[in-house]
């Protein structure tokens, strides 16, 4: 069982094995940073397309590709014919407008910024400035992992807020907006904006491995048991190797051990 | 712009009489460049009022060029150079920027029939309506006088609200003439209006310029002959680009003071 | 009164123009203002990173593979269509329903053409994420666009060329060819540089049916990274706008150079013709 | 066929001609089938947008009255109701062709009858490369532009608004608009314009009471493909609009159109979820056959 | 309306041999109809080989749409249906499928000269290209000879390869002829070809059509009867798509035996 992209390019390429992974845009670029030191030490070419976690997964069900990557929590549906391994943790910050005075708050205080209760900034120690909530959107894994930990649903979140795709709008809208939070991942925080500590805890890799810091998600990979080649395999364990999980936490996603 | 009032009524009667004729359009040594190419030489010629001057010479000759100066249509050509006078109504036209009232006096009817892709109606009300005219019953008026005036309202009266493009050719020429009329010119110009024509239509467009005649001053560019002895009380002569000879039409067709005037009139040219 | 409304129209028609012109200078000042800085010879040609963004060569290949195939494929089609509906369809309603149709294609969200691609292309004609299955989407995003703009200028070609030409006893084939398409050739030539656009514009189409793979395309079945979908890689989750606005002077020099190239080509073919 | 006598030689031509005409059957139906290949690809869309979409309603019991008129999407609840986004997307497209048609149209009356060649010739196809710059840059401009802008100077909290996707809209169509209509404009006689000017009218009253009419149906195409250019965009909307699930009601609200609603959402979506996106396309695609149903209704009742 | 002088050398020294002369175009019962509308009744009509026939009529009687049934350029409208017969050399060309072979037999000229915007060499070898011929000095040849057949040659050898939209409207008309005959047809058909030019022009395509004679059977439509006159050996007369009579050019119009030709003819008409 090898996957029809990867036998074509196989072909075309002589014998180098063709590993074909796609799926989310959050897990790609560190998915394309372990792939880029692998293919170094190892006789082996793999591509990686970052799509969006729903169609990698559509694509290591139908064997599209070999491995699919996601960022969100698999259906039941497709637990059924996939295996998921997880590569990694991502840490979620609470970020605002670096101009904002409010640089703690609790998990209640989120909660209620993002349900509508709280909506100015003076309520929770700031500026008299009306808060404006930017969220991830519907089914994607941050959002959904924010809102299980945060403690809140789809349905509560208040209407009028911001839906931004990818943690690269989030962080350019909370940039240029001083009433506005969100959350994004932790490698994709910088100066542009101003990172919140949650009851008192600073988002760092070790609070969120010592279990101080709560806001995370896993990354996965998901394969169909079949078509998972030697290849495939190989990958990720060098992925879970010592040397393979200093590259995750290189690049800003949290170890899974 | 004072709209249509340009009086035709105040100027009727002083029509009797030949000589005592104003001079309606005057041009002195006016010379014309295409670009490089000079396409009039030194052309000289006073057009009396309410009288048809008819333009006749060999293809190539600037008889539709020296048409198009009189109401500035040349304009539109990039490149185009004009030097001399030429003065309608005591003005110099190409010193004066109004354009635009310009060839609201002198109207302009062209060979082929140009007709705008609009209804019977719209054509004719078009250029009144572009004058600032709204009131319908004053535009159906207007509408009425000119499609009668050119000869063509009961041919037209039953469809005026279906395109002009459906007409015959010759009814297309007359409809343009009536749009040209809508605008109570005082000149008008046409460029072989009837090489598109039928005979019949030919002599239809031919009647009413005579008729005309005694409102308009025209000036009608021709390749047929008979057709300038018929309509016409002058006729200019043109050869490359300069006038040979312009007088009474009878005397051009009879005894031209010209060989050159001669040979072209007998067919006997080139 | 008249006089006034026409200088309030020229005024407007100048000052449209000028809005046009000033969004113009806007965007493409914006994208050099805040992207030029990366612009430099590793930048294009250097060995790519994922973390610095740079080394862009693979996907200008790619850009340019998807550009030529999908042009390859579209123009054709497209053009004999619209020769079909213009010049030998009876002209009514079914004519008239597909020209609907195919008008009202244009509006249909590119995301949704990639689904079609990623199920048709990919998955049940087995092409794999690839450039050619793409390019085949992309194909038939841009149909519409070639088919209606082709039209237009059909229309506008004289009947008497027809007429001249088909007196002389020369086939209907000839006729178009040799006299009709050449005078069409600068309206058809306007759809093809929008149709360019269109392709080279394209994101959502193109990453579920190509894929993002940042490396030099094998061959056009091998899965690869337009400039646009980088583009939009590094805006979308790094929101990295420096790096997306210098993969945009890059795609404007593209498109500059394809347009410029477009323009000589129909300055050719025209002079061909005398 | 090589010597002159054409004439004569019936023989000879009868099979030279029998290849024309055997060729001009076979072009004939190569030509019918580039537009049934054309048709099919389309039918092919619109078949599977249809299947994709209307899956819910058939086999899962979903209401598409509750669909059309709902005003809660919570897909992770099961809720599907794509009102606002109806709404914001009405408002957006008719918004964006208020100001992006006109000036669009001017702007290409102005290249083909004000501008001089030079001019013309250097704006044209400046505005053609406008059509080739990815929407995610046009996103980009707006978000990091006219979104700062809008906030700023209207005293908003956030400039991600109905207004800013206009804006954002009526630009994209611009290079479409501009390039089709005016080269429709180019194609129409001279001699319309000649018969207008010698009747006194002005260039202005001529440009606007004979040359663009005369150009109707080109500048149709051009309306109608910069609107399917407005409607079909998402990538730069997504980045301008916020968003937000509320039907709105002022200029300044954020809104979230049918489109990005598609885009959004459909890299995670899942069964149902995915099923109710593709509904939302038909929504869209009827959305599109009714606006230009009514358009070409408008182009023909101004025609006589 | 015949004021001046009508047929010079023309009339006089042709049809010697008018009876023994072979029918070329046989004309039987032809019908034809725009949709619902007919436009030609009944109409009868031999045209003998080598003889101009001349067709006249007011507008919209029919000429221009019998004279495009004879290469079947009416082909080219939606919705028109024809019946009667038709028979060229023996052939119902309304039978055969070979319109190629039929409008290579039978040539056609323009009211309006309609040349393709390519050079003028080009334009005259476009219908032997299309033919096959590719051979250059072959090529050069007919070129040379069509201009000269056209009687053009001398004015355009030097320019052979410059646009033939830079020509004038008569200049245009003869290399359209020299297209026409470039393909060596048998018949030529004219509709009024001479209409869009100036009088010297007009000269040159009549003499022209008189010396073609000698090779080509010519059907010309006009409206200037003194043309049909000079031209021409046979007239038909077209009114409200029939031929009310079609006999000798001098018959027609020194005695014609229907009112109805004869008011048209003297111009008395409508
Ligand atoms: N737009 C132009 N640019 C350059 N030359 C021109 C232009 N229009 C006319 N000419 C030249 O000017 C000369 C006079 O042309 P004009 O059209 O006035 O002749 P005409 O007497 O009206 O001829 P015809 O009887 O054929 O209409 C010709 O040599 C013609 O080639
Ligand atoms: N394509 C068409 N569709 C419908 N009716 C037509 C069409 N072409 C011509 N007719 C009609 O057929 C009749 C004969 O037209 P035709 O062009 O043959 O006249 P004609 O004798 O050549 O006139 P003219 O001297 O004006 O050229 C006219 O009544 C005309 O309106
Ligand atoms: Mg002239
Ligand atoms: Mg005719």
């Amino acid at each position: 069982g090898n996957s029809s992209a990867g036998d074509k390019t196989g072909d075309l390429e002589g014998n180098i094995h063709t590993l074909a992974i796609s799926g989310s845009t959050s897990v790609g670029p560190l998915a394309e940073k372990l792939a880029e030191k692998y293919e170094k030490n190892n006789n082996i070419k793999i591509e990686i397309n970052q799509i969006g976690s729903s169609a990698g997964i559509t694509n290591a069900i139908n064997g599209v590709s070999e491995i699919g990557m996601s960022s969100r929590e698999l259906k039941d549906e497709e637990k059924e014919s996939l295996q998921e391994t997880v590569i990694a943790y991502d840490g979620i910050v609470v970020v605002t407008h670096p101009s904002n005075k409010v640089k703690n708050l609790t998990m209640d205080q989120v909660k209620d910024i993002f349900t509508g209760k709280v909506t100015n900034w003076k309520d929770l120690g700031g500026d008299d400035l009306e808060i404006v909530v930017v969220s991830r959107e519907d089914g994607s894994g941050s959002r959904d992992a924010f809102q299980e930990i945060v403690g809140y649903s789809s349905g509560e979140l208040i209407k009028s807020a911001i839906v931004a795709s990818g943690n690269g709008n989030i962080k350019t809208t909370v940039a240029t907006n001083k009433h506005a939070v969100g959350f994004i991942s932790f490698e994709y925080i910088d100066d542009s904006v101003s990172p919140v500590s949650i009851n008192g805890v600073d988002a760092t890799a070790e609070n969120v491995l010592n279990h101080k810091y709560v806001l995370s998600r896993p990354f996965l990979f998901v394969h169909v048991e079949d078509n998972l080649t030697n290849e495939g395999q190989k990958f990720i364990d060098y992925i879970l190797s010592p040397e393979g999980q200093a590259i995750a936490a290189e690049s800003g996603a949290i170890p899974v051990q | 712009m004072n709209t249509i009032v340009i009086d035709r009524k105040t100027v009727t009667d002083k029509s009797v009489n030949t000589t005592e004729q104003q001079k309606k359009i005057a041009v002195k040594d006016l010379n014309l460049f295409y670009g490089e190419k000079q396409a009039l030489f030194d052309v000289s010629i006073d057009i009396k009022e309410k009288e048809v001057t008819a333009l006749i010479g060999p293809s190539g000759c600037g008889k539709s060029t020296f048409l198009r100066t009189l109401n500035r249509m040349n304009d539109l050509i990039d490149g185009v150079k004009i030097n001399g006078k030429m003065v309608i109504d005591g003005e110099d036209i190409y010193q004066t920027n109004d354009v635009i009232k310009l060839r609201t006096k002198v109207g302009m009817v062209f060979q082929k029939p140009n007709l705008f892709p609009m209804s019977i109606y719209d054509n004719v009300a078009y250029g009144p309506r572009m004058q600032g005219i709204k009131n319908k019953a004053e535009l159906n008026k207007i509408v009425e006088e000119s499609l009668r005036g050119a000869a063509i309202w009961d041919e037209v009266k039953d469809r005026l609200k279906s395109s002009a493009l459906g007409l015959s050719g010759g009814q297309q020429q007359r409809v343009c003439i009536a749009r040209a009329i809508a605008m109570k010119p005082e000149v008008i110009l046409m460029d072989e209006p009837t090489s598109a024509l039928d005979p019949i239509s030919t002599l239809k467009v031919e009647e009413l310029i005579a008729s005309m005649k005694k409102e308009y001053t025209i000036v009608i560019v021709t390749h047929n002959m008979q057709q300038a002895a018929r309509v016409s009380d002058k006729t200019a002569f043109f050869l490359n680009g300069e006038i040979i000879e312009f007088d009474e039409t009878n005397k051009i067709f009879s005894m031209p003071s010209d060989q050159r005037t001669e040979d072209y009139v007998t067919g006997r040219f080139g | 009164m008249r006089k006034l409304k026409d200088n309030i129209l020229l005024g407007l028609l100048w000052f449209a123009a000028f809005l046009t012109v000033a969004v113009l200078v806007m965007i493409v000042g914006y994208i050099f203002y805040k992207g030029i800085g990366l612009i430099s010879f590793d930048f294009i040609f250097g060995d790519y990173s994922p973390s610095g963004g740079g080394g862009i060569l693979p996907m200008i290949v790619t850009t340019i593979y998807t550009i030529a195939i999908s042009l390859l494929i579209a123009t054709p089609i497209g053009i004999l269509a619209a020769v079909y509906l213009q010049e030998y369809a009876k002209q009514g309603r079914l004519v008239n329903t597909i020209r609907f149709a195919t008008e009202s294609l244009t509006g249909i969200p590119s995301i949704i053409y990639g689904l079609f691609g990623a199920v048709f292309f990919v998955t049940t004609l087995k092409l794999g994420m690839s450039i050619i299955a793409a390019s085949l989407t992309l194909t038939i995003i841009v149909l519409p666009v070639i088919i209606r703009t082709t039209e237009e200028s059909l229309k506008t070609v004289p009947r008497t060329y027809r007429e001249g030409s088909l007196a002389l006893g020369t086939t209907k084939l000839q006729t178009l060819y040799k006299v009709i398409l050449p005078s069409a050739m600068p309206g058809i030539l306007s759809g093809l540089i929008l149709s360019m656009g269109r392709i080279i514009g394209e994101s959502a189409a193109i990453f579920l049916t190509a894929g993002t793979v940042a490396a030099m395309p094998a061959s056009i079945f091998s899965s690869a990274r337009t400039l646009t979908v980088h583009s939009y890689l590094v805006t979308q989750e790094a929101g990295d706008i420096e790096l997306a606005a210098a993969v945009g002077i890059v795609l404007i020099v593209l498109i500059l150079i394809l347009n410029l190239t477009a323009t000589f080509i129909s300055k050719k073919l025209n002079k061909a013709n005398y | 066929m090589s010597s002159i006598p054409i004439k004569k030689d019936a023989g000879e031509i009868g099979k030279a001609n029998k290849r024309k005409y055997l060729l001009e059957k076979v072009s004939g139906r190569v030509f019918l089938f580039c537009a049934l290949l054309s048709v099919v690809s389309l039918l092919l869309i619109i078949g599977f947008v249809f299947y994709k979409g209307s899956h819910p309603f058939i086999a899962e019991g979903y209401s598409f009255i509750d669909f059309l008129l709902g005003s809660d999407w919570v897909p992770s609840e099961d809720k599907f109701g794509i009102l606002p986004m109806i709404v914001a997307s009405i408002y957006a497209t008719i918004g964006a062709l208020i100001i992006g048609v006109p000036i669009g149209l001017f702007t290409a009356i102005f290249l083909a009858e004000i501008a001089p060649r030079s001019v013309a010739k250097i704006i044209s196809p400046a505005v053609q490369l406008l059509a080739g710059i990815p929407s995610v840059l046009y996103g980009v401009f707006g978000l990091a532009i006219i979104v700062p802008f809008l906030q700023n100077n209207l005293g908003l909290i956030k400039g991600q608004s109905l207004i800013a996707v206009i804006i954002v809209l009526a630009i994209m169509m611009l290079p479409t608009v501009v390039t089709v209509a005016e080269t429709a404009i180019r194609a129409v006689p001279k001699t319309y314009r000649e018969g207008s000017l010698a009747l006194g009218v002005s260039p202005i009253g001529t440009i606007f009471k004979v040359v663009v009419p005369a150009a109707k149906s080109g500048i149709m195409t051009a309306i109608v493909l910069g609107m399917g250019r407005a409607i079909g965009e998402t990538m730069a909307v997504i980045l301008v609009a916020g968003n937000s699930l509320i039907i709105p009601t002022s200029l300044t609200d954020s809104i979230r159109p049918l489109t990005t609603n598609i885009a959004l959402e459909m890299g995670y979506a899942f069964g149902t979820h995915q099923e109710m996106l593709f509904a939302t396309g038909i929504v869209l695609f009827s959305f599109i056959l009714i606006l230009n149903f009514v358009l070409a209704r408008i182009s023909s009742k101004g025609g006589n």
